[in-house]
């Protein structure tokens, strides 16, 4: 028995995410596909929030809602004749098809499943601590060399970018 | 582009009545639950034991005995509502409620501060019309703001026009909650707090951008654009240099590093004199202040990103301003100068009091470069923070990570290590500022020959070439 | 943006804040890099030399004062002087010496204003505005006690000036000149050695000197580039050859150049009305001419160097009470020549800053 | 034993110093290159200078201790370096009497020719790189010395390889000097692959890298005789290329091109008896091994001082004479250390280092004095350059093996230990002996007597020195002072018993010799042969005074062979490189390549070009039909796993 | 009542199989993009919900093991996000379209 | 008739211009030269080279309506050597009068004669960009010409607003 409020939260914020991230789909202007974006991304660090996993979740707002999205109205405003336009592809059929078969068996798959202790366990069940800690002991010692490995990755991407869009020379 | 001749004038009653009475009602009770604060404070009830908001004390714990009294005696619908949420509830509207107040008081007074302050620095007398001191100015431009009608330009995006005023404004009262007032005295002290506050203050950018693009004109996406591209550049020093903070008080919540400055005796802007110069200036940056306010350069672009807005959505994006300045000005006494703490003095003098007056002291230093610097252009400002903010930040994080691991291992007692991380802090400060300055071609003494060369001779090109002015077109 | 982006059209004006006035500039912009501009004036057209036409050469002298509206007296000044030069009339010394100590006062008036507009718009948020506008306004107040009005003097005439100032006029304009140094110093310690301003000023709006002569640019522009031309010395007007004064000469030509050639020229100002004061002679203060003057036929170009440079008067007479031709040589306007010039490839905030170097006046421009 | 133990902390200053001035004076060309940093030319000479001062006294430091340890081991133990999952690698240092008495002579003879470099290149537009190079070839070899690892003194050889080639090649403008460094470089690579091979193989088999350890279990007969054979061969191999042994010698006489203090450095005291010292260092595995590797050893160094002694006597070029010299010496050592003469071969390395380097810095002087290496252009130097005549005939005294001089112990010594193995060789060695009089004094007879013939060419507009040649300044004069002294004096370590204890410290118990005896006959022929070395060439160089032509005509074809090098060049970069590999192998790989491999990639590429261009149809290019094909597989897969519940996925 | 794992599973399902629709059948590249991220986002959710009710605080040998992924999710996130869109930047300049309908250049 | 002070007589500058660009000069009196419209031009080309006369700067550029012609008169200005020049060109045709453009060889003269074309309507033939500048395309007439108002259309009272065509053109 959780209490009232985690419940409600979780099915507000649910619906928030999924509700928006299916706006994504449908939003015809693309701008306003960003924003629908952003507004998923919100509702799922809320979700992350009941979780107790409140690091993830200010990371998760840091991340999807302050800086992918600015990327990504930077793509939009630099890319003017694609014209902010959010329509549907050949494959639009498919795509919906997939997506929804994916979530239906994913969902059956998860509610039939035996998950044994961790099904039968509760958010009351267990205390909310501060995770940044853990994390970062984590991640600075057993992960820490997939943390290195991330960190080159980020270097990586951030030089590609910059090469990827730099002005050419001019001759 | 005049918004009186492309706008579409909306229908003149806006707000339906029933609306307006929901809203004098929320309002009312907003009061009420303040004087209910005030009354609990001056009661004396809390016995001098204030702790975390959230344990707001006896009134919530009141509340819930009686819910637990009436749960057991008739249960019913109580039951589903019986446990301890509902103090969170309550408290958390508590907190809101005072926050929203505070800050809404403080906007209100900090306008008038601002245009007195920045009238007395400009040998003007400011506003002093309306009220004693034109105290009541606030007020009264308030009053018009909501009174004025809320055009919205032809072409413009309707749900993204209206949107931004109210999004931004969530940021700017969400990041107040972590700031702590006093010993135990935060609404929302998280453990992640300094992660907290740049993730939610990372939010504006996208409202922002939407209040550019959607107004449908090109001053505003102008602002918007630059906004954008000087927030995620100065996001960057910002974050790093509130890093060294957390490096060395060695937590991310507000309220430990005030009580780490407290129990040690020392302001971190004393140990961190690079970091804070960049907090500060990298704020100012994020807050579209001078010398940093390209986002609304009224010479360059109009009003930037908010042109198309009038009435009380204009007003709301300057409150926001004022608040996040503000903001700012708390921040930067809560981590750089010692917060509530005054050396002991906290005892005797009220903690949000002494945080006041700090804030107040920063505050008028923003206040201050406003009155007094021109701005910045776009890429001087780029290049300021991307080759020398960034790069000093992390040397000077470099630095701070050293004397913190140092600090972590030998705990020397008193004051021998910290004021040695401050001698060693301030010279590396001063050294790399100058030197880095240096090598980005700063030379303070090649502009030493600034005056205007003086000649009583007239004639042309020929005068001029002999009057040895360097070649046009070049730079010196 | 360095990317692919479509070239799009900003209005900057009529109405903008840094425009000064009804000016408006159609920009063609590709991100924050200005491809085209084009101005577009007009808004403020009065047709003064058409009204001219119909009016005697006194009456017209108000037009003078509503053509550069913040240099009154030069204007007045530039008007006498061509119609005096067609009609022959001579001058009083004393009245020459009020010309001079006016037309310098009209100067550091219109200066301040335009080194204050001009930082402004690199951004301080007024306050140096204010500042300077702290010495114009006692030079206003100065005019009003002389002659009556503030900004439209029309204080000037044919022959000389038209009143004598009042006893009370002498100390203040003493207290004035020997405040004003001190105030350009504490100008100086604000605006000179500020970083920003160097960083926004140096640079942009370059024009070199060959330009700047063929682009027919004067005064401060002129002189900000490095050609060290005023009529003052060049063509010496009302006596000008008797005082003791420097023709500040900008090294680079760029907008800050003009920021300080201005800022000395005050200087320099209170210099020659320290000398006027001290040499100002007794007797008439004007010359007796007919109401209705009638000049023979012929015409006259006759020109002072304004605050905004050379500001010429071409009149022409048939032998009638009112002028045959009255043609106004602006210098906002023609000092408008090389915006694009300055504009083109720049950004829009140096661009900005660039125009406002110009110091353009609107009621000039359009006339 | 005067100081005390020595830390080890100390022992690890020998090797840092010199690494701690490279790096300064890296870091200061860098900074000066980049931020325009005032880092002064001087400043790289003192700094070497001062570091391998420290280096020196720490390792005469160790050589205290080492001598009071009586030439065991210290027993400092080896430092975990590298720990990656099984495999450990250690590092440390091994001070013994051996390398003490190497560290000492590296530091001693180093110091000297920074000190003297110092003079000499005054003005060189790469002074700090120079001093760069050198310090960092002093750490390298200084590393190599310490070592108490095999890893590490590999790392550290192929460093010394590195840094030599730096040197070798200093002057990179010079083509020749850029080939030779070339040459030097690749000529040994033969060599320390195998080295590298035989430090692989023993490892694979011990599983350690510790040169102790290694040795005990050779010893300990724990390793399989074919193993020993691959590995002290590929040792010997290491040795052949480092030291310039047949046939791997070839790259000596042209790395001359370098500085001169650079050739006094690397070969004469310590590069090139790197090789000598990794056999001695790995001495008990080759007792170890069978006896013919001893033997092969021995006949390598016999042949290689032999053949060089020939070629030494028909250079004109008095650093040739000096590299041939060199060649022919180490010869010597290998020699030794074949016919189990450990002591004697490290006796020799020791007083070989002062007097080849007292030689070789001579001969820079007298380079110094008429700018240049050709001794016909040469004569008559005596009256000009006294400090360099006396100090250069002692030093050819010495080499000559004159009594009482430090030469003639230490070959006295290789001498009686090849009596007392293998006749032959002790002939070899006597005619050896022979000819390194007969050559030095041939140069000396040429170079300081006689008539001056000119020196170098003037060129025009220059200030013309070559006429009036004159000593050599100060700071180079003094090191020739100072190494004439050991090159007289260091042979009479041998009287005493407490060197050979120094050195036969370091070997296990059971190979201990003790003191050699002095064979009356052995002491007779080396000195005749001495003599009549001296006698011979006084009576044909400084008498009848016959032009090179004269001689080479009176000798028939012989000297045309010499000169040509025995055709061993030839052997080595036409035949072998050219004919046999160029032509041979790389032609029958490339057939193999061309017809065979390419046959089969070619043949995988068609096919599949050919099933793509198949399959292609399938593909319009568009993204989301692959992301869309790819979902499809997902939704498959979890559906055939949620049907058939888990046991697929188990199975 | 209560929420429990499987209803975590369910959200972060149907939020990954929005972000599948949304990458197959957008036009845009950018919009293909936002799907992708949806994606990450519905397996951030998983990753969490597994941790938490797998006893993330108790599990001594790897605390938090869930939270680390999804540090690095969102790491490698942010590193697609920028190459990602500096790429559309880049084939809009050259090709005038970040229509994916037109780009084929895999083809063939 | 006053002349400025440091006026050129326009006998002396005659004699130079005569010689250099013949049939050019019609008159010279003591103020100005008189010059043939057809070559006004070459003769300010020719007036800006010369070393001597050197008449670096268009000071002012004005046109004087005389009810059947037009004077279009130009004060040059030589800086170094500090005189004055006065040239006039008489345009004898009145309703449609042009002559070539100085802006070849004053950039100063591209917003006079801009301005001369507006007010006067004298065409400057090889200006690069001659539009109206005060007025707006299509306001009837020119107003400072003479007989502007005895014209009916021409009374004030605006027939029409401004349209605004753009002469801006997007590089």
């Amino acid at each position: 028995m959780d209490s009232a409020g985690i419940i409600v939260a979780f099915w507000l914020l649910s619906a928030i995410a999924v509700g928006s991230a299916v706006g994504v789909f449908l939003a015809r202007n693309l701008i306003h596909a960003v924003v629908l974006l952003v507004l998923s991304f919100v509702a799922t660090a809320g979700l992350f929030v009941t979780l107790s996993a409140d690091f993830i979740a200010a990371a998760q707002v840091l991340i999807y809602a302050g800086a992918i999205p600015v990327l990504m109205v930077f793509a939009v405003m630099l890319t003017p004749l694609a014209g902010r336009d959010n329509g549907n592809s050949l494959y639009v059929v498919p795509g919906v098809l997939l997506g929804g078969a994916f979530a239906v068996i994913v969902a059956i798959v998860a509610i039939d499943a035996e998950w044994g202790a961790a099904g039968a366990a509760t958010l009351a069940g267990q205390s909310f601590e501060t995770t940044a800690d853990a994390i970062g002991d984590a991640l600075l010692g057993r992960y820490v060399l997939a943390f290195e490995v991330a960190s080159v990755l980020l270097l990586a991407a951030l030089i590609g970018a910059i090469v990827l869009v730099r002005e050419d020379e001019p001759a | 582009m005049s918004a009186l001749r492309m706008g579409r004038r909306l229908p003149r009653r806006t707000v339906p009545r029933a609306l307006m009475a929901l809203g004098a009602l929320v309002a009312i009770g907003f009061v009420a639950v303040n004087v209910a604060i005030g009354y609990v404070v001056i009661d004396g009830r809390l016995d001098g034991q204030w702790y975390d908001v959230r344990d707001l004390g006896i009134g919530v714990q009141e509340l819930r005995e009686w819910l637990d009294d009436r749960n057991a005696q008739q249960p019913g619908i109580l039951d589903f509502l019986g446990q301890h949420w509902i103090s969170y509830a309550v408290t958390a509207l508590l907190g809101a409620t005072g926050i929203l107040s505070i800050v809404g008081g403080a906007l209100l007074i900090l306008i008038w501060v601002e245009r007195r302050l920045i009238g007395r620095m400009q040998i003007r007398r400011g506003p002093n019309r309306v009220g004693p001191y034109g105290l009541l100015q606030p007020i009264a431009d308030a009053v018009k703001l909501i009174q004025k009608e809320v055009l919205m330009p032809r072409g413009a995006d309707k749900v993204l026009f209206f949107l931004p005023p109210a999004l931004i404004f969530i940021p700017m009262i969400v990041a107040w909650g972590p700031i702590p007032w006093g010993a135990q005295m935060a609404y929302l002290d998280v453990h992640v707090g300094i992660l907290f506050l740049i993730a939610v203050s990372s939010l504006t950018t996208l409202a922002i951008f939407m209040a550019g693009w959607s107004s449908n004109n090109h001053y505003a996406l102008l602002g918007a654009m630059r906004t954008i591209a000087m927030m995620i550049s100065y996001e960057i020093p910002l974050s790093i240099a509130l890093l060294s903070v957390v490096l060395l008080s060695g937590s991310m919540q507000l309220s430990t590093i005030v009580e780490w400055q407290s129990t040690h005796n020392v302001w971190l802007a004393a140990l961190l004199p690079l970091a804070m110069f960049t907090y500060f200036f990298s704020s100012t940056a994020e807050l579209n202040r001078t010398p940093n306010d390209i986002a609304e350069a009224e010479s360059e672009i109009v009003a930037g990103f908010h042109t198309e807005y009038s009435g009380m959505k204009f007003g709301l994006f300057y409150a926001v301003e004022l608040g996040n300045a503000l903001f700012v000005a708390a921040l930067t006494a809560t981590l750089f100068l010692g917060g509530w703490s005054l050396f002991g003095l906290e005892e005797w003098i009220p903690g949000y009091l002494i945080l006041g007056a700090k804030i107040s002291a920063a505050y008028f230093l923003l206040v201050w470069l406003r009155g007094t610097l021109p701005r910045f252009r776009l890429d001087q400002l780029m290049k300021f923070a991307w080759q020398f903010l960034i790069p000093l930040s992390l040397l000077n994080l470099l630095i701070v990570a050293v004397e913190a691991s140092v600090f972590a291992r030998w705990e020397v007692k008193g004051i021998v290590s910290l004021g040695l991380f401050a001698i060693v802090n301030w010279a590396a400060a001063i050294i790399l500022v100058r030197e880095w300055a240096r090598r980005m071609g700063y030379r303070p003494e090649r502009e030493a020959v600034r005056q205007p060369i003086l000649t009583q001779g007239v004639g042309g090109l020929q005068a001029a070439r002999r009057l040895g002015a360097p070649e046009m077109g070049t730079q010196v | 943006m360095t990317a692919a982006t479509e070239p799009y059209v900003l209005n900057i004006g009529p109405q903008h804040p840094s425009t000064h006035g009804v000016f408006r500039l159609r920009v063609v912009m590709d991100g924050e890099r200005i491809q085209d501009v084009e101005m577009v004036v007009g808004y403020l057209h009065r047709s003064m030399e058409k009204l001219a036409e119909e009016r005697t050469y006194t009456q017209n002298i108000p037009f003078t004062d509503r053509a550069d509206y913040l240099a009154a007296m030069s204007g007045n000044l530039g008007y006498c002087l061509a119609v005096e030069r067609l009609a022959g009339v001579e001058v009083p010394e004393r009245a020459s010496y009020l010309r001079v100590i006016f037309a310098e006062l009209q100067r550091i008036a219109s200066h301040s204003m335009a080194n204050g507009t001009f930082v402004n718009d690199a951004g301080a948020w007024q306050t140096p505005l204010m500042y300077m506008f702290r010495e114009r306004e006692r030079i206003l107040d100065l005019f009003e006690m002389t002659c009556g009005a503030r900004l439209t003097t029309n204080y000037m005439r044919i022959g000389g000036v038209a009143f004598d100032p009042p006893e009370e006029f002498y100390p203040a304009i003493e207290s004035l000149v020997d405040e004003l140094p001190e105030r350009i110093e504490e100008y100086a310690e604000l605006l000179v050695d500020n970083e920003i301003l160097l960083a926004r000023g140096r640079g942009v709006g370059i024009i070199s000197a060959e330009d700047a002569i063929n682009g027919s640019l004067v005064g401060p522009m002129l002189r900000g580039s490095g050609v060290p031309w005023d009529l003052r010395k060049a063509e010496p007007y009302c006596g000008y050859d008797r005082f003791d004064f420097e023709i500040p000469v900008g090294r680079q030509g760029d907008a800050y150049d003009r920021f300080l050639v201005r800022l000395e020229e005050v200087r320099q100002s209170t210099k020659i009305i320290r000398q006027a004061l001290d040499g100002l002679p007794s007797g008439p203060h004007k010359t007796q001419i007919p109401l209705a003057l009638r000049p023979d036929p012929g015409e006259a170009y006759a020109r002072v160097e304004g605050p905004r440079g050379e500001l010429g008067f071409y009149v022409v007479s048939d032998g009638g009470s009112a002028p045959f031709r009255f043609h106004i040589r602006a210098p906002s306007l023609i000092n408008l020549s090389l915006l694009r010039e300055m504009a083109i490839g720049a950004s829009l905030p140096d661009a900005i800053v660039a125009l406002g170097s110009v110091d353009i006046v609107v009621g000039e421009i359009d006339r | 034993m005067l100081l005390g133990q020595v830390p080890e902390a100390v022992v690890w200053a020998i090797y840092f110093a010199p690494v701690a001035s490279t790096l300064l004076i890296t870091a200061g060309l860098i900074a000066r290159r980049l931020f325009g940093f005032a880092f002064h030319d001087a400043w790289a000479g003192r700094l070497t200078i001062l570091a391998i001062f420290i280096s020196f006294l720490a390792a005469l430091w160790a050589l205290d201790s080492s001598i009071g340890a009586d030439g065991e081991a210290l027993g400092f133990e080896p430092h975990l370096w590298l720990n990656l999952f099984d495999l450990h690698i250690e590092m440390g240092v091994r001070i013994d009497g051996l390398s003490a008495i190497m560290a000492v002579v590296v530091t001693s003879v180093s110091l000297l020719v920074q000190i003297y470099s110092v003079g000499y290149m005054h003005g060189d537009s790469g002074y700090a790189r120079y001093f760069a190079f050198m310090s960092l070839f002093t750490a390298a070899m200084l590393g190599l010395v310490l070592a108490s690892s095999l890893l590490q003194l590999f790392v550290h050889w192929e460093l010394v390889g590195l840094a030599s080639y730096l040197l070798i090649g200093f002057w990179f403008h010079r083509p020749s000097a850029a080939a030779a460094a070339k040459k030097a470089f690749i000529v040994t690579r033969f060599g320390d692959f195998a080295f590298l091979l035989a430090v692989l193989l023993i490892f694979g088999k011990t599983g350690t890298f510790d040169i102790h350890e290694i040795n005990e279990l050779a010893l300990a007969g724990a390793l399989s005789s074919s193993v020993l054979v691959g590995f002290t061969l590929g040792l010997l191999s290491g040795a052949i290329g480092k030291s310039a042994q047949f046939p791997l010698h070839i790259w000596l006489p042209d790395a001359m091109e370098g500085p001169t203090p650079v050739s006094a450095l690397i070969h004469a005291a310590t590069m090139v008896v790197a090789g000598v010292y990794l056999i001695a260092r790995m001495f008990p595995s080759f007792e170890a091994a069978p006896a013919e590797v001893l033997d092969l050893v021995a006949y390598v160094g016999g042949f290689t001082a032999l053949l060089a002694a020939v070629l030494g006597l028909v250079q004109t070029d008095i650093k040739r004479v000096l590299a041939y010299s060199t060649i022919s010496q180490i010869g010597y050592m290998v020699l030794a250390l074949g016919v189990l003469g450990y002591v004697a071969a490290i006796f020799h390395l020791f007083t070989h280092a002062f007097f080849k380097a007292l030689l070789f810095l001579g001969s820079g002087s007298v380079n110094h004095a008429t700018h240049t290496f050709d001794m016909r252009r040469m004569g008559g130097l005596r009256s000009y350059m006294p400090i360099t005549y006396v100090t250069f005939v002692i030093g050819a005294l010495s080499l000559s093996g004159v009594f009482p001089l430090a030469g003639f112990w230490s070959k006295d010594e290789i001498l009686l230990d090849a009596w007392k193995y293998d006749k032959l060789l002790f002939v070899i060695g006597v005619i050896v002996a022979f000819m390194t009089a007969l050559y030095m004094f041939r140069a000396i007879f040429m170079t300081f007597w006689g008539e001056y013939r000119g020196g170098e060419e003037p060129e025009a507009g220059h200030d013309d020195f070559s006429t009036h040649p004159h000593e050599s300044p100060p700071s180079m004069a003094f090191p020739l002072m100072i190494l004439a002294v050991p090159a007289v004096l260091a042979g009479l370590f041998a009287l005493g018993s407490d060197f050979t204890h120094l050195i036969e410290g370091s070997l296990p118990a059971e190979l201990r010799h003790g003191k050699p005896s002095i064979e009356g006959i052995v002491v007779a022929a080396s000195l005749v042969a001495a003599l009549a070395g001296i006698g011979v060439a006084a009576a044909v160089y400084l008498y009848r005074n016959p032009a090179s032509e004269a001689v080479a005509a009176r000798l028939g074809p012989l000297p045309g062979i010499v000169e040509r090098k025995y055709y061993l060049d030839f052997l080595a970069e036409t035949v072998v490189v050219r004919w046999i590999l160029n032509a041979g192998l790389q032609r029958i790989a490339d057939l193999f390549d061309r017809y065979v491999v390419d046959a089969i990639v070619n043949g995988i590429g068609t096919a599949t070009r050919l099933a793509g261009d198949g399959l292609r149809r399938a593909e319009a290019g568009y993204v989301q039909a692959y992301t869309s094909l790819f979902f499809i597989g997902i939704v498959i897969a979890v559906v055939v796993v949620a049907l058939l519940g888990t046991d697929v996925v188990s199975r | 009542m209560s929420v429990e794992l499987a209803h975590y599973l369910t959200v972060g399902a149907m939020i990954f199989g929005v972000g599948i629709a949304i990458a197959l059948a957008k036009r845009n590249a950018i919009a293909v993009l936002m799907g992708v991220e949806l994606m990450l986002n519905g397996v951030n959710l998983t990753f969490l919900a597994f941790s938490r009710f797998g006893g993330a605080f108790d599990a001594a040998d790897a605390p938090l093991a869930g939270h680390v992924f999804v540090v690095f999710v969102l790491t490698v996130a942010a590193a697609e996000a920028a190459v990602a869109l500096a790429m559309a930047v880049l084939i809009y300049r050259r090709r005038e379209t970040v229509d994916l309908d037109r780009i084929n250049l895999m083809r063939w | 008739m006053p002349a400025g002070p440091r006026q050129l007589s326009g006998e002396a500058v005659a004699a130079p211009v005569a010689a250099a660009v013949p049939d050019a000069i019609l008159r010279a009196t003591d103020e100005w030269v008189e010059v043939r419209p057809e070559r006004i031009a070459d003769v300010l080309r020719f007036l800006h080279d010369d070393a001597d006369l050197d008449a670096r700067q268009l000071s002012n550029l004005c046109a004087v309506d005389r009810h059947d012609r037009f004077e279009v008169v130009y004060h040059l200005q030589s800086l170094d050597r500090n005189h004055q020049i006065v040239v006039k060109a008489i345009v004898g045709e009145h309703d449609e009068p042009s002559l070539p453009s100085a802006t070849a060889v004053y950039k100063g003269a591209l917003l006079q004669e801009r301005e001369v074309y507006d007010l006067m309507g004298v065409r400057f033939e090889g200006h690069p960009d001659l539009r109206r500048m005060f007025l707006w395309e299509g306001y009837p007439g020119f107003p400072l010409r003479k007989d502007f108002l005895q014209i009916p259309e021409h009374h004030p009272g605006l027939p029409k607003f401004p349209f605004e065509e753009s002469g801006v053109q997007a590089r």
